[in-house]
């Protein structure tokens, strides 16, 4: 709890956080071998529905989550940014496997390839893996869950009743 | 029909046009003079029975100098696929007839060519780079290519020179 | 009076050409490809498709690294098939080293190699049914494939990328416990391909959206240079494990599905969904030859650890899932690789998009994107 | 349509609806005692077969510094440092009874570069340096994927 708050607005917090939490909608966004992993994470076998994040989304403005799973270049970093913009607050964006956290087996010879996503859109979690398995995945969107529900949701139209600290 | 066959046949009806035999191992390729190659492919897959070419593909002999693009006409008919290789001068000038005409399969290899090696392709409907951004500069695929430290405000390598880490990028 | 009424009509309901672009993030384009569509209502009149999204820069890490460190980077290619990509690059190398492959790594890598075509056809069958609007065919695919994933995870110890067919044979030796998973799961497989046909190929929905749609005759195959699946699905009876047996695949026993126009036109989406289907039979019944008479012996030749071959040049092709995988390597007798090109059948494939889609309808274009299979990884490179 | 037709239609429309809840009721009793394919993970874990390659471990007790897992790494992720001994200095031994010469001061690897070939276990001549299964290890900060394995002592 910080210094500005009151019993109101941390309560407020805690239900928008345990809402946002347990809805996150990730954005379709496969860009390579990961985004297989993240399909398998989706599908039958581990079922990411469970944890309410598997309503996979076709579109930018639906989607809280963005999972960059495999090789960002340099030729589509643009378009990720574009997309990242697109989303509605808030947002958060997981890095998933190698390739996205750093450049993965590309980042000596890779003339074309993003070393690391997070030079193109602020990352909350990097999950390791090459590709990372099913469960490497859900354990991230688990941490960030954990991160969600410790923050200071309700800034937007009822901000004002947070005490300036 | 063998190798040795289509190399008959092609040095009888194109005696200017066939250089030579490259005996390399396990496979050996024709050579063929840059301007002869469009007529030589018509005429493999006209009477030949040549009916598609798997590859269009370029190679960098910085030691010759030489450029170097290298065809692979195949056949279902005789169940082979031969090499032909037409070597260019290593300069940004290399150019050699398009074969699009002839296999629509070379419109896309040839685009690649280009853009990975820099050779020009005459009278290709739609010559433009094909895997990197329109605006990259350079072919990467030659020896002597050197990585940018930026592209479009992005750093490219993920160490600089002196091993200090580049630094973030839009955000 | 009614003329001027049509010509008012016209004028106001002036149709203008649509620029649609599809992707590079799109769900339906099994990647980061773009397709830039020119549409007049909802007729596609031009579909241009757009590539390098994901162009990894293979070619160049190959040149820079020793041939037994490419093997990785060759598994990215295609990562849907990944083993059978590295038993192309293998069989390359080997022919440019000249050395023989014990009998025992051979059965291995073909019954490893028939099961990740089993996958990769799973994989096919499960988005192409996504695309379709068929959300149990996706569910009913990953979860068989899974299966498969396991028997590699025992073999390989990795999910997806297995790095496992490495020069002159594989990583590691296959045990008895992993022979008896992989029957146990032929017999539970085996009437599963009876029960996708009904659930999705011979479905009557499935059946009129694929018929008629993307039809590719022999001469754009020839044209094209199309190999695989979309070469049997126009007709021609033409697999390289018949034509030209690489491995042991000359001593077993199998058929070349083709299409037959069975539902409409020969060489329509439908015939390619079909041919698929029947590669995953004949995929069992060559494990099945194979599973019990694995010989005795070495799992990899005597190679050393570093592998110079003599200078020479090797264009070497095998069949994937998606098509004739070719490797043209050039050695100049240093640890490192001249110059690695790889012929990506995926490559070709969605070259012909703009030939197959003009006057077909935008969802239609789904459809003809789908039963092309594509992986971008391998398209990029 | 007839009227008789219609009601052929109804029938197909009724039988056929319950046809495919039959499917459905059968798969959801056999969920019901049989158990489901979905593993549930935070609770129950895949059981990883042996040789599964997660996390790499080494055990820097047993490694003679030979830099050979270095050398054939496709990625270049393993950072070693090593300096001769000094004169004088006890002898060391591994565990397999080979004679250490070096003596080594840093041995990191920078797992988000690390592409999880297993090439580099597979050249270890002392089989220090292996894949765990270890498969959790997300971090907020990516510097913590720099596993530093001198401070790891077993």
């Amino acid at each position: 709890m910080g210094p500005g708050d009151n019993v109101v607005m941390t309560t407020m917090d805690d239900v928008l956080n345990w809402g946002r939490s347990n809805s996150l909608w990730p954005l379709t966004f496969g860009l390579a071998c990961c985004a297989i992993e993240m399909m398998a994470t989706g599908a039958a076998d581990y079922d990411l529905e469970r944890f309410g994040c598997g309503v996979f989304r076709a579109t930018p403005r639906q989607a809280d989550l963005m999972i960059v799973a495999g090789t960002v270049t340099l030729k589509m970093a643009s378009r990720i940014r574009m997309l990242y913009e697109q989303m509605p607050d808030p947002k958060w964006v997981i890095s998933m496997g190698s390739c996205s956290n750093k450049g993965g087996p590309y980042w000596q010879e890779g003339y074309h390839v993003l070393k690391g996503v997070d030079r193109v859109v602020p990352v909350d979690i990097y999950v390791p893996g090459c590709p990372p398995r099913p469960e490497t995945l859900i354990e991230a969107i688990m941490m960030l869950q954990k991160k969600i529900r410790v923050q200071e949701a309700a800034l937007g139209p009822l901000g004002f009743m947070r005490k300036k600290a | 029909m063998t190798f040795d066959d289509i190399f008959s046949k092609l040095s009888v009806k194109f005696p200017k046009g066939v250089l030579g035999k490259e005996e390399t191992k396990p496979d050996a390729s024709i050579k063929i003079e840059p301007s002869a190659i469009h007529e030589v492919l018509k005429y493999m897959r006209d009477e030949l029975n040549f009916e598609t070419l798997h590859m269009v593909s370029g190679v960098d002999y910085p030691a010759l100098p030489a450029l170097c693009v290298v065809y692979h006409p195949g056949s279902y008919h005789h169940k082979m696929i031969v090499s032909l290789k037409v070597y260019l001068p290593r300069t940004d000038e290399a150019k050699v007839t398009s074969v699009t005409d002839l296999y629509k399969a070379a419109n896309w290899h040839e685009r690649e060519t280009y853009d990975m090696f820099g050779i020009q392709f005459l009278n290709h409907p739609d010559h433009r780079r094909i895997l990197c951004p329109e605006d990259w500069k350079g072919f990467p695929l030659r020896k002597d290519y050197v990585t940018p430290d930026y592209y479009n405000g992005m750093p490219v390598p993920l160490y600089f020179e002196d091993g200090a880490p580049t630094e973030g990028g839009a955000h | 009076m009614q003329m001027d009424s049509t010509e008012n009509l016209k004028e106001t309901l002036r149709t203008d050409e649509l620029l649609l672009n599809m992707g590079p993030q799109h769900p339906s384009t099994h990647g980061v490809l773009r397709v830039v569509v020119t549409t007049d209502g909802e007729i596609v009149k031009e579909a241009k498709p757009e590539i390098g999204y994901l162009h990894r820069c293979f070619e160049k890490h190959a040149e820079n690294s020793d041939y037994i460190a490419v093997s990785p980077y060759v598994d990215r290619l295609d990562y849907l098939a990944s083993m059978n990509n590295s038993m192309g690059y293998a069989i390359a190398v080997e022919s440019l080293l000249g050395i023989e492959v014990p009998r025992r790594a051979e059965y291995i890598r073909v019954i490893i190699s028939e099961l990740q075509r089993i996958a990769s056809h799973l994989m096919s069958y499960g988005t192409y049914g996504l695309d379709m609007g068929a959300f149990t065919a996706f569910m009913y695919g990953f979860r068989d494939r899974e299966m498969i994933l396991d028997i590699f995870e025992m073999i390989s110890g990795a999910r997806l990328l297995y790095n496992y067919m490495w020069i002159g044979g594989t990583y590691r030796d296959i045990t008895p416990e992993i022979v008896q998973k992989i029957k146990d799961f032929l017999v539970y497989f085996k009437p599963k391909v009876e029960e996708y046909n009904n659930l999705v190929t011979y479905n009557q929905i499935f059946v009129e959206r694929t018929r008629n749609i993307g039809v590719i005759d022999l001469k754009t195959c020839h044209t094209y240079g199309l190999t695989g699946v979309m070469l049997r699905g126009a007709g021609l009876k033409w697999d390289l494990r018949k034509e030209h047996p690489y491995s042991i695949y000359k001593e077993v026993e199998f058929d070349v599905p083709v299409g037959t126009g069975q539902m409409g036109t020969l060489g329509d989406c439908w015939d390619r969904h079909i041919v698929r289907m029947n590669e995953m039979i004949q995929s069992i019944r060559i494990i099945e030859q194979l599973i019990d008479g694995i010989p005795e012996g070495p799992h990899r030749a005597k190679v050393g650890k570093v592998i110079k071959p003599p200078a020479g040049e090797v264009y070497s092709r095998t069949e994937c899932p998606r098509g004739e995988l070719g490797f043209y390597i050039i050695s100049d007798s240093t640890g490192k690789p001249a110059r690695v090109r790889c012929k990506s059948p995926c490559f070709m494939n969605i070259a012909t998009l703009n030939d197959l889609s003009q006057g077909v309808m935008v969802a239609d274009l789904i459809a003809t994107i789908g039963s092309l299979d594509i992986v971008l990884g391998e398209v990029d490179r | 349509m007839t009227f008789t037709e219609y009601l052929g239609l109804v029938k197909d429309a009724a039988f056929t609806t319950f046809k495919g809840m039959g499917i459905t009721f059968k798969v959801f009793a056999k969920v019901q005692t049989k158990g489901d394919i979905t593993i549930q993970y935070p609770e129950t874990r895949d059981h990883l077969p042996l040789g599964s390659r997660g996390l790499l471990f080494n055990d820097v007790d047993d490694c003679i510094s030979c830099k050979q897992c270095a050398a054939v790494c496709p990625v270049d992720c393993i950072y070693i440092e090593a300096d001769k001994k000094e004169a004088g200095a006890t002898a060391d031994f591994t565990k397999g009874g080979v004679k250490k010469t070096l003596d080594l001061k840093r041995f990191d690897i920078d797992v988000s570069l690390c592409c999880y070939c297993g090439l580099c276990s597979s050249v270890c001549p002392t089989e220090c340096l292996y894949h765990t299964k270890e498969y959790e290890y997300s971090v907020l900060d990516r510097d913590k994927h720099i596993m530093n394995y001198m401070d790891y002592k077993r």
